[in-house]
Order: C-alpha cells, then structure tokens, then sequence
C-alpha cells in the first residue's frame, strides 16, 4: 500500500518529461525532420540543475520561492488525481475543486514572478496568462462537473473508479465535455492555438515570457513544473473521462495493467496534441476568449444533457 | 461565570462598553493622544467582551429580553439573541479588536488634522449601531437602530473632510441609504398592517396571515432596501464611492461588517419570518447573486485606485454571499431542508471569511495608503523591499480572497460549488439552467478576482518603484503589524480548521424557522472534513495543509540540497533584450487590465481619448507630447441614476409654482387642506 | 352650570371673531380679542367648577393673566408706540368676506363633519359652533394684510380650539390642560418675535412686503 | 464550408508527408555530403552529452550583423540539417544558454546590450563570434560605427570563421569547439 502512495507521489514528475518529448518528436516528424530524442527534456532539466544563477537585483522573495511552490502545487495535483490506482479513494483531498484551485494556486505564483523583476515582457506574459487562465476556469469547471454529475460525486478517484461513462447511455456528455476539457487543457499548459511553447518572438509569448527571467536550476523547476501541468491534464483527460483499465483492487497484476493503460492513453493523447499543434497556426490573443466561450458552452450543454438522459 | 457573560446583563453591558468609549472620546477630544488610546482600548475591551458574549450566548440558549417603554405601545426595545445574531456580534467584536488594534497606530496620523475624540465617539457609535441592529426584534426599534448605524458611519465617512470628493461621497452614500431605508420602513409597514405588530417574533407567528401578494412586495422591498446596504450591482454606486473615503480602520470595518447587516436582514426576514417562501425569491437572489459577483469583480479590474477595487470586490463577495442563500432560499421552497441548509451554511462561513480577508486587506492598503499618500496603484511599485511585513500581510490577504486552498476562502467557495452542483443535479430544467449560470458566473469570478488580486499585488508590491514617495516609506507601526498580523492568522485557522466550523453553521441553521421540521440533522463536516450530502464530496483542510507544507518542504530540501551542491547565484540586472530598463516600462495595473477590459468592452464600454500637442500646430508631424485618457463609462450613472435625477428635478420645478410668497396664500392652503381632509375623512 | 349659559359664552366667542373680520382699527380688534380671551377663562372656570381638579384651576388662572390681561395690554403698548391706528385693508371686501363666513358656518354644520360634532351628542350645535370658530379666524388670517391682525387671527384661532376641545368633553385629559399651558407659552413667543422682528426689518406691519423675500 | 477544404487539405498534406521517401539520410544512404553532416552530428552529439549532458542551449546575438550569419544558423535547424537531433537547441533568452553565438562586428549602440547579455548569461558560458565580421570586424574593420569585431566588446572563447560560414562549417567548428573544451576541462579536472 506504501508503494502505491510513494508511486502516485513520484509518478507525475518522473513521466512528465516524456510526454513533453513525445509531442516534440510527433511536431518534429510533421515537420519530416527527425527532431531530439524523447528523453530530451531529461537532459535539459538535469543539465539546467548544475547551472548557476543570476537573479534580477529588482526580485524579492516573491521571485526567488515561487519555482519551488508551483514545482510544489503540480505534485500535490499529481497525488490527488487518479493516475493508475483508483480503489484508494482518497477522500480528504482528492476533490475536483481542490485540483482546480491548486492550479490557480501555481498560476497565481507564477503570474506574480513573472511581474516581480519588473521587465516589460515578464509583466506582458503575466496579463495575458492570467487572462487565459481566467477565462478558461469557468470552462474547466463546469466540464469536470459533468462527469462527476455522472457519476454523483466530485471525489476525482470514485469517478474514475466507476466504469460507466463511455458504454451507458452517457457517451454523448462525455465526449463533449471532454471537448470542452481539451480546449481548456491545451488553454492551459500554453499550447498551441493559446500560445506557442518553443517561440523565441516574444511579443507573441505567454507562458516563456515569465519564465524568461529565470535560470539555473529555478528555471529547471519551472521546465518541470510546466511539463507536470501538462501531465496532470493529460493524465485527467485520460482517466476520468475515459476510466479503462484503472487497477481497481490493489494486486500486482492490476496495478501494471493500471499503469500500462495510463501509458498507452497518454501517449495517444500526447499524439493527439501534437496532431492540433502541427495542424494549427497559433491564433491571435483576443480570438481566445471566442474559443474558451465556446468551451463553456460545451461543457454546459453537456450538463444539460446529462440530466435530461437520467430524468 | 460564563452565565454571568452570556445573560441579558451580559449585552447591556456590553452596549454601555460601548457607551462609555463613546463619552470618554469625547471628553477627552481635546488631547489627541488620550483620545486615541482611550478610544481604542475601550474598544478592544468592547470587542473582547464582545467575543466572549457571542460564544457563550451560541453555547448556552438564545435568550430575548425587553424593556417596553411608556412612550408608545409600538415601539419596546426588544431584544432577541439566537444563534445567527450570536454569530453576528462574534463577526463584529472579532472585526472591531483587530480594526482597533490597528487603528492605534493608524490614527497618530491625523493627529493635528481632526479632533480624533469625534473620531472616537462615532466609530463607537457605530459599532454599538451595528450590535443593536442585528439583535433588535422590534421593528421600530430595529429602523432607530439602523439609522444610528447609517448615520455614525456618514460621520465617519467625511471625517477627512479637507478632500472634497469625501465630503461629496458621505453625500452620496447619506442620499443612498436612506433611499434603501425607505424601502425597508415601507416593507415593516406592510407587515405591520396585516400581522398588526412589529415584533419579530410575532410576525414570524402570523405570517400566513399575509396574502401571497404582499408578500412578494415585501420580498422585493426588502431586497431592494437591504440590498442597496449589502451593496447588490444595481444600487451598488454609493459602495465605492463611500468606503475609501472613510480612515482605512473604518472602511475596513465598513466593508467587513456593516455590509453584512443587510445579508443578516435577509436571512432574517427570508428565512425566519417569511416562511414559506416561494421559488421565485430563490431564484431572483441567485440571479441578483450572480450578476453582483460577474459584475463586481469586472469592475474591480478596470479601478487603479487600490480602495475602489477593493470596495468592489466586496459586492463581488457580497454577491457570492447571495448565491449561498439564493441556493437556500430554492432548497426550502422545493422542501429540501438539508441541501437548504448546506446553502446557508455556505454563505454564513463566507460572511465569515470576507470579513477576516477584506478587512486585512483594506488595513494593509490603508497603511501603503498612508506612507505613500496617494491611493494610485500606479504610484506605487516595489513596495516590498520597503514595507515586507504590509507585503506579506497583502500577500496573505489576496491569496486568501482569490480562494486559494491552503487559506479560507477557498474553503467556503467550496461549500458554495457544491450547493450549487446539488442544484444542477435537481428536476426541472429552468432550475437547472439557472444553477448552471450561477455556477458558471461563480467559476469566472474565481478566475477574475485572482487575476485581479495579480494586479494589485504585482502593481503596488513588486518590481521597481515608479514614484519617488515609494523610496522613504517605512514599515508600519508595530500596532498596525500587530492588527493585520492577527487577521492574517485568522485568514489561515479559519481555513485549516474549516471543518469544525461547519458544523457550527449548521446547528445556526436549524433555529431559523424555514429549518424548525428537520428531517434528520445534515452533517456537512466530521472532525475535521467538510462533507457534502449525499456523499457528493469531501475535503479536508488540515490533511490538505500539511500535505502542502510536506511537498514543499521537501521540494526544497531535494532541490537545495541533494541536487545542487556547488551552484553560486550572482545578482545581475533584470534583462530586457538588451534595453536599459526604466520604472516606467514595467506593466501598470492599467496595462495589466487592459486586456480583460477589451474582452468585456460589451459590459465595461471603455473609452480612449487621444490628446496630441504638436511642435508646430501648422505642420501636424513632429508630436511634443501625447497624453492618451482610458476610462470606462459607468452605465449605472448614465443610464439608470441620471435620468431618475432629471425627472424628479423636472417635477419638483413644475410644483415651485405654488411657491407665491405671501403669507396669506400659504395660510389659505393649510385652510384649505383642513377642510378637505375632514371632509374626506367621513 | 346650564348649557344657556354655555352657549352664551360660545356666541361670544363666535361674535368677536366676526367683529375682527368687521374692525377697522386694531384698537378694536384687540379690544375684541380682550373680550374673547375673557369669554374662553369664564368657561374654563366653568369646566373647572364642575370638576374642581387643581390643575384646571391653575389653567384657568394663567390664562386668565396671560390672555385676558397681558396680552391686550401688550397690544395696546405696541399700537401706541408705532401709532398704527389703522389696521390695513383687507384682500377680499367686506360683503364677500361674509359670504365666505356664512359659508364656512354652513359647512361645520353638515354631517360630513359628524364624527368630530357629536363626540357628545348632546353639545352637537355647540361643537359645530366652536368649528365654524376655528374656521372663521384661520380665514381672518388669510384675509388681513398687517401683522397684528394676522397674530390676532392666530389668537383666536387658539381660542376657539381651547372651547371646542372644552365642549368635546376633553378638558379632564392632561393633554388637553398641558396644551393649553403650552400654546399659552408659544403664544407669547410668536406674538413677540413676529410683530417686532416685521416691523424692524420693513418699518410697516404689511406683510405682503415680505414677497420679495421670494427666491 | 471553407473548413471543409481546409480539412481535406490537411488530409492530402499529411498522406503526402507520410508517404513521402525519408530524405535525412539513414546510415547506409550513398549520398557524401549528407553523410558527412550525420557523422559530424554523432560525434557532436557525443561530445554534448559528455559536457552538457545532452542539452547544449545556444543564444543567438545579432550584434547588428548583415544578417547572413543569421540564415546559416537558422538553417541549422531545417529539416535538412536539424541539429536538434544532436541535442543542440536555440533559446530565446541569454539566461537559459549556455553558448552565445555572436553575429557581426558590434556596431556603436549595440555594444551596451551585447555586454548585458554576457551578463545576463550564467557561467559557466562559451562565447563563440560567428562570421568574419564577428572576429576581426570584417568589411567593417576600422569604421567608426563598429566596435571591430566582439572581442574588443565581450571576452570572446572561439571564433568560427567564413562570411558566411556554412551550416556545415558551423558544425564542424563547433565539434572543434566541444572537443578543445572537453580536453581543455580534462586538463583541469
């Protein structure tokens, strides 16, 4: 059982790095190159850790800890979000709220580090990532809520735990929520029609150009930290809309059937957010808000429906 | 000794306290430093008895007591004590220590300004307005009780009256309420005429006797009266115009408090008297909730003046406040009673939390406020190297009224989304729609006031200083520390023991009347978890908090220590692609803002005017300076309050006519009258 | 005491009103005022004789000094320090200012106003009287320009208010007496204030100078 | 309707890239210059992971150059070249690189900002001038708008001559460069 636990803990950060590999090498094949190897991101981060420093002399310590909180925030999400075990049921905080406001928990640090040093793009980012994380929340929300009305409870575990969705006469809810979702999640991790991850024109930046003042290992936390964000939304798009093959009881077989499954559909929703990145041009700041609109409206109509089926 | 507190004794004393600090500051008001520690230790002592009272008076039994007086059969001063009154004056006293505490540092800065013994006498009055109103039980009483209240806190409002727009806000704010009071006389009319009495607890006995008609005019006459004090969007004009006038330890009290007396009325009438109560008053609060919070909070991010954003943000919490009681109100009339319950407790642990976050808040902005003179976040910037310990109280403050876990916000935010989910999963579909925009308003105002409080924090605390007053202000006082210290420590017991308080608002509930048939009793916490009925979710706060204190700990430890051994930081200039970085490039909260104001330009309809000097006028190429002015129009003024001004200025100058001048005219229209009225009085 | 008397006494009153209406010089006009105050303190003692409660006799004595004696003499003083013998013409001429009088006699007596006429049945024509009283001297002071009459006007109106409260059996109640006492007090205030301060301010006793003050 | 044809498009698009040969070179392709540029990228690709550990970060300093240095080293990452598969990747702010790659001779006003952005970048730090204009001031020697090449404005470490220098003569001094640097750190160790 301590397994499980220490395994749920160190899970998020050890797989996050791949998956932001993965999507570099599905972009890089698109782009008929061949493209770094999966297990670049590794390098950067370990390589970025035995870096030295130099910190702005406008930071306070607002700058300076803000890495290790949001670094912090995705690993508690990692823990309360079912990854490949959901019979834990983990009912003190494995609450669909608390995954949502621990995330605006991070972007509140980060919005605020990238304002601390005072540069014009830093506090540009800022404006702009809270903007999109703002408007994204409603969206967010009310997707999650669907599936948990589904299911009858917002406690994220028991909603991966009942395997009801896709096969009842659920389907239709839950595919668009999970329409809904994905728009929210790729608003989110700043990727590709909100904001381009690998762009050096920083005019157009939202999520590097608050980390652009960062270096050494605090700027490997951030790496980090974005690659868990991106992680923990791949892994709830996975799990909690489309439950198979979570371990339900806590034998050996059904945990590495729990874990193969979580590898597999991360990969194909990496794969699937590789496909929208190359397909895609990065559309303009204020056509954002029409998009996460409409994945309020998604996700609203989803409830709708959801009650009408069960009335 | 806890029933020598907790009897009839217990509360008089309690308003004598108050009786006395008023008096002495007084006497007093001719030596400044007298008058200020006098005023302020009676008022912690006050506010101390105060605390005491409301706990034993919640533990022991509601009492009621009255002293009716010969003057008139209607009016006796009655007095009645139950729990949700009890959890009131514990807001209050609780709110009033920490303001107090902190307004002893604070007041040393009018010293020669004002007489701070009027100072005194006022915030007294004040307090001990705001005790009687919400444990009156007579109508009468209740209205003298509420005007002492309002008028106190006019005084306090333009007492910097050197500033003129003040004095034009206590106006504001004066004309305002009395128009809500208005309302609310006209409402206990109603009542009176068909209970035939102004006694609370009467009129809750003989509500049937009321026609379903007048009823909802009552409802509406109500909202309409304790709305325009709660501060609800249509008659909110007075709220940020009136709290940053006030000294900062008012307009924190002010905003923390006293707007929750009409949120205490409504749930007073809605939930206790007027039973039962049919659906459309739910969903019309929801509504009036929802469009309070959206629009609050929208509000807030086009101010740069630090005190209006945080006055609106308190119609935004206001209108969160709503939404918990509007998803009770629906629950009673569909007979729910537990998820009723759930609703209430909801919006009573918010009250709870915006008091303790808000005040914080308006304290800490009162003291950057007083070192830098000038309440223009974009005067502000790097405040933190000069006022750490202010930062961090601010810091605190923002993080919890943005409803971030570890703080309390986050927890009766939580309590509120799930009432509202319980009402996305009830029966008919309009309820249903309904919830589902209640819910989704609450989600946006979430996400709005973080990037809000982003904006505050960031503009007045962080980067370099974009003012020359930011370099010589010093921390403040220990007083003022000490106050906001308290309140910040609240802000994190509040959230971490959350738990045990809900399960305090619950048994508030079950004395209001609408709960008397309780089914089974709804436990929405045990031992330190929050439960939603039904098994629809659960968190815990201190199992929360300490995971979050473990992961960062050794986030820190693997990171500082394991991984990074031989790493040196050097401290270089922030890099600006090369350019030389002056204060005035860093973003402002205007800046900040923008963008959301430009995606809600529907609402805000901002307005940029460009005003261009030219070297030479004639050749209109070389610019000397270009001044660019971004407002945002404010609909209600224009659209809502200037054309009622015109029409009553527009009547009242037909009716001067009448005004001839000569005596005798004037006596032939009392004759006049005096027959007419006997004759019609047959 | 009989209600002949009563109604005596109520003619009185109703008659001097009607002679201020008619009285060119103030001197008269104060000279009936005289009359009618002693006419009310006759009643008073009546009442009082009747009931022979402390307080009404105390009543009766201060409107006795007050009223009967005080104020006529004031009046007098004041008219022989100014020399204003004439009292000012009035709005309305004489024959339709008794039209107007006759009117409002008529209209006290109808039984829209029953309710107030027959609180006791028995003085019906009585309280009727004392109503077309009050009517009559409020229109006194709509009608008269100078001052004194105006204040005369507002006297007697006191007057007839005190008889009709008498007639309505109220004299007992405390309120009534503690009124009494009261517009007694009030009455010396106005008669003052408002006669010097006219008279400093525009040299003459009209009042209708007093519309320019009109913003 | 125009998402229609967009849609089919992408599909074309696709299916074409899918379909079409793989033109990097696998090992055995015959092709010379193409294997020669795989060859080089392996070694570098060694010698990155010995000393950086497999991410080399380069920030690219445009120190008012003629741009021609500029297209070679965006060619570098092209589908042909993608020196991304060796581990080396460009970074948009001196505070992430590693290696300042520095273009054209510094003219007057971008002296100020080249110095920031050497210190800007946290050691330990390689400045490598690319193009001759870089190195010695090039065309531009002696006039009074340059600063004659970046030496006389940032410490430079080596220098990568040609104007322009080829993406391939890039790779192969910037494999000298990792190499003198690796026995250079052996030394020291």
């Amino acid at each position: 059982m301590v397994l499980i636990l220490i395994l749920q803990f160190i899970l998020t950060p050890v797989i996050s790095p791949l998956c932001i590999g993965i999507v570099k090498k599905i972009k890089a094949k698109f782009q008929n190159r061949e493209g770094a190897s999966i297990f670049q991101p590794y390098r950067d981060i370990w390589k970025l850790m035995h870096k030295d420093e130099v910190i702005s002399s406008d930071a306070s310590w607002v700058f300076r800890c803000a890495p290790f909180i949001i670094f912090a925030t995705t690993i508690i999400v990692g823990v309360n979000i079912p990854l490949f075990a959901s019979f834990s049921l983990n009912g003190s905080t494995g609450d669909l709220l608390v995954v949502v406001y621990t995330l605006a928990l991070g972007t509140f640090f980060l919005a605020l580090a990238g304002m601390d040093t005072g540069s014009a793009f830093g506090g540009f980012g800022s404006s702009r990532e809270v903007t999109v994380s703002a408007l994204a929340e409603g969206g967010f929300i009310l997707s999650l809520f669907t599936i948990s009305l589904i299911i009858g409870t917002t406690n994220l575990f028991s909603i991966s735990n009942a395997e009801v969705l896709l096969v009842s006469e659920f389907f239709l809810p839950t595919v668009i929520s999970f329409a809904g979702f994905f728009i929210v999640s790729l608003a989110e991790t700043g990727r590709y029609p909100f904001d381009n991850p690998a762009t050096h024109l920083e005019l157009t930046m939202i999520h590097e150009a608050m980390i652009l003042e960062y270096s050494g290992k605090r700027l490997a936390l951030m790496e980090w930290a974005a690659a868990n964000k991106f992680f923990i939304f791949i892994a709830m798009g996975a799990n909690l809309f489309f439950p198979f093959g979570i371990a339900q009881s806590a034998d050996i077989v059904a945990i590495l059937f729990g874990l193969t499954a979580l590898f597999l559909k991360t990969f194909i929703l990496c794969a699937m957010v590789g496909i929208v990145e190359s397909s895609m041009a990065k559309s303009r700041f204020f056509r954002l808000p029409d998009l996460l609109i409409t994945s309020f409206i998604l996700s609203a109509v989803a409830i709708g429906l959801v009650q009408i089926q069960s009335l | 000794m806890t029933n020598v507190i907790t009897s009839e004794f217990g509360f008089l004393f309690l308003l004598f306290l108050y009786g006395i600090g008023a008096i002495g500051s007084l006497i007093f008001r001719k030596n400044d430093v007298l008058a200020n520690r006098w005023q302020s230790f009676s008022a912690i002592i006050g506010s101390l008895w105060g605390i005491f009272f409301a706990m034993g008076a919640f533990v022991v039994r509601d009492m009621s007591f009255a002293f009716s007086s010969s003057i008139s059969p209607l009016l006796s001063f009655s007095f009645h004590i139950d729990q949700l009154s009890a959890f009131f004056i514990f807001v209050i006293s609780l709110i009033t220590l920490f303001c107090s505490v902190y307004g002893i540092g604070y007041i040393k800065h009018y010293y020669n300004k004002y007489s701070i013994g009027a100072l005194g006498f006022f915030y007294h009055l004040f307090i001990a307005g705001m005790l009687m109103v919400v444990t009156a039980s007579n109508g009468l009483f209740f209205l003298i009780a509420w005007e002492l209240m309002s008028i106190a806190s006019y005084f306090l409002v333009v007492y910097d009256r050197n500033d003129a727009n003040n004095v034009k806000a206590g106006f504001l704010y004066l004309v305002m309420t009395h128009v809500g009071t208005a309302f609310i006389v006209v409402a206990f009319l109603l009542i009176y005429t068909y209970t035939g009495s102004f006694d609370f607890t009467s009129i809750q006995s003989q509500a049937a006797l009321i026609p379903a008609v007048i009823k909802d005019v009552i409802f509406l006459l109500a909202l309409v009266g304790f709305g325009t004090k709660a501060g609800i969007i249509p008659f909110h004009i007075w709220l940020p115009a009136a709290h940053p006038a006030a000294p900062s330890h008012v307009s924190a009290l002010m905003s923390g408090v006293m707007i929750k007396t009409g949120i205490y009325m409504m749930i007073r009438i809605f939930l206790d008297m007027l039973q039962p109560v049919p659906l459309w008053w739910g969903i019309m609060v929801l509504i009036v909730g929802s469009v309070s919070a959206l629009l609050g909070v929208l509000y807030a991010l086009t101010e740069h003046d630090i005190k209006k954003l945080l006055a609106y943000h308190s119609i935004e919490n206001i209108g969160i406040i709503l939404l918990g009681l509007g998803s009770a109100l629906v629950f009673t009339s569909l007979g729910n009673t537990p998820l009723a319950l759930l609703g209430l407790g909801a919006g009573l642990f918010h009250t709870l939390n915006h008091a303790t976050f808000k005040s914080l808040l308006f304290l800490s902005a009162g003291s950057v406020i007083n070192q830098t003179h000038t309440r223009n976040m974009e005067k502000f910037g790097g405040l933190i190297k000069f006022m750490p310990q202010t930062a961090l109280f601010f810091f605190v403050g923002s993080m919890a009224i943005s409803a971030l876990p570890p703080f309390n916000g986050f927890f009766s935010e939580w309590l509120t989304f799930q009432t509202l989910l319980q009402g996305i999963a009830s029966a008919d579909i309009f309820l249903k729609s309904i919830f589902i925009l209640a819910t989704g308003a609450l989600a946006a105002t979430g996400g709005l006031a973080l990037a809000c409080f982003v904006k505050a924090f960031g503009a007045t605390f962080l980067a370099r200083p974009r003012s020359p007053e930011v370099f010589h202000a010093q921390e403040s006082s220990l007083s003022q520390s000490v106050g906001m210290g308290g309140l910040a420590i609240l802000c994190l017991v509040c959230g971490v023991f959350s738990g045990y308080l809900g399960s305090l608002f619950v048994n508030i509930g079950t004395k209001l009347s609408a709960f008397q048939a309780m089914p089974q009793i709804l436990t929405i916490s045990s031992g330190s978890t929050l439960i939603a009925p039904h098994g629809f979710g659960s968190v815990s706060a201190p199992v929360l908090f300490a995971l979050f204190v473990l992961v960062v700990f050794t986030v820190i430890i693997l990171i500082k220590f394991a991984v990074n051994k031989n790493q040196k930081t050097e401290i270089g200039a922030t890099w600006d692609c090369g350019t030389n970085l002056t204060p005035r490039m860093e973003i402002t909260s205007t800046g900040f803002a923008r963008s959301i104001i430009l995606i809600f330009a529907g609402i805000l309809r901002p307005s940029v005017q460009h005003e261009i000097e030219y070297h030479d006028s004639a050749m209109r190429y070389f610019p000397k300076s270009r001044i660019v002015n971004l407002s945002t129009q404010d609909i209600y003024q224009s659209y809502l309050y200037q054309p009622l001004n015109s029409l009553i200025t527009g009547l009242s100058v037909r009716f001067k006519v009448i005004q001839s001048g000569s005596m005798n005219v004037y006596v032939s229209y009392i004759l006049i009258v005096v027959v007419v009225t006997i004759f019609l009085s047959q | 005491m009989n209600i002949t008397f009563l109604q005596f006494l109520l003619g009185v009153l109703f008659l001097s009103i009607i002679y201020l209406h008619l009285a060119r010089k103030n001197f008269e006009a104060v000279v009936a005022y005289a009359v009618q105050s002693s006419a009310i303190t006759v009643l008073l003692f009546a009442s009082f004789l009747e009931t022979n409660s402390i307080y009404l006799l105390f009543v009766v004595l201060v409107t006795l000094v007050v009223k009967a004696i005080f104020g006529p003499v004031f009046f007098f003083r004041l008219i022989q320090k100014h020399k204003l013998t004439y009292s000012v013409s009035t709005y309305l001429n004489m024959p339709l200012a008794l039209i107007i009088i006759a009117v409002f006699t008529a209209i006290s007596r109808f039984q829209q106003f029953s309710p107030l006429t027959n609180i006791i049945p028995a003085n019906h024509a009585l309280l009727s009287l004392a109503l077309a009283a009050i009517f009559t001297s409020l229109f006194l002071i709509i009608n008269r320009k100078d001052a004194i009459s105006q204040a005369i006007g507002v006297l007697s109106m006191e007057n007839s208010i005190v008889a009709f409260a008498i007639f309505a059996g109220l004299e007992q109640s405390p309120m009534l007496q503690l009124g009494i006492v009261f517009d007694i007090f009030i009455w010396l205030i106005i008669a003052t204030v408002f006669i010097s301060m006219i008279y400093r301010h525009f040299g003459s006793l009209d009042t209708s100078t007093m519309k320019h003050l009109k913003d | 309707m125009e998402f229609k044809l967009l849609f089919n498009f992408m599909i074309r698009l696709f299916l074409k890239i899918l379909k079409t040969r793989r033109i990097t070179i696998p090992m055995v392709s015959t092709d010379r210059e193409k294997s020669e540029v795989l060859v080089l990228g392996k070694k570098i690709q060694d010698k990155v992971k010995r000393l950086f550990n497999g991410s080399l970060a380069i920030r690219q300093i445009d120190g008012g150059s003629d741009n021609a240095c500029e297209q070679e080293l965006v060619a570098l990452s092209n589908a042909f070249y993608d020196v991304e598969r060796f581990g080396i990747h460009f970074v948009a702010s001196p505070r992430h690189a590693d290696m300042l790659m520095i273009t054209g001779p510094v003219t007057r006003n971008m002296a100020k900002a080249v110095r920031r952005a050497y210190e800007a970048t946290p050691d330990p730090k390689i400045v490598v001038a690319v193009g001759d204009d870089a190195i010695t001031g090039g065309l531009f020697l002696g006039s009074y708008a340059t600063c004659d090449g970046v030496n006389s404005v940032v410490p430079v470490d080596y220098g990568i001559p040609g104007d322009p220098p080829s993406p391939k003569t890039i790779l192969v001094h910037l494999l000298n460069i990792l190499e003198t640097r690796d026995t250079h750190k052996a030394v020291i160790k």
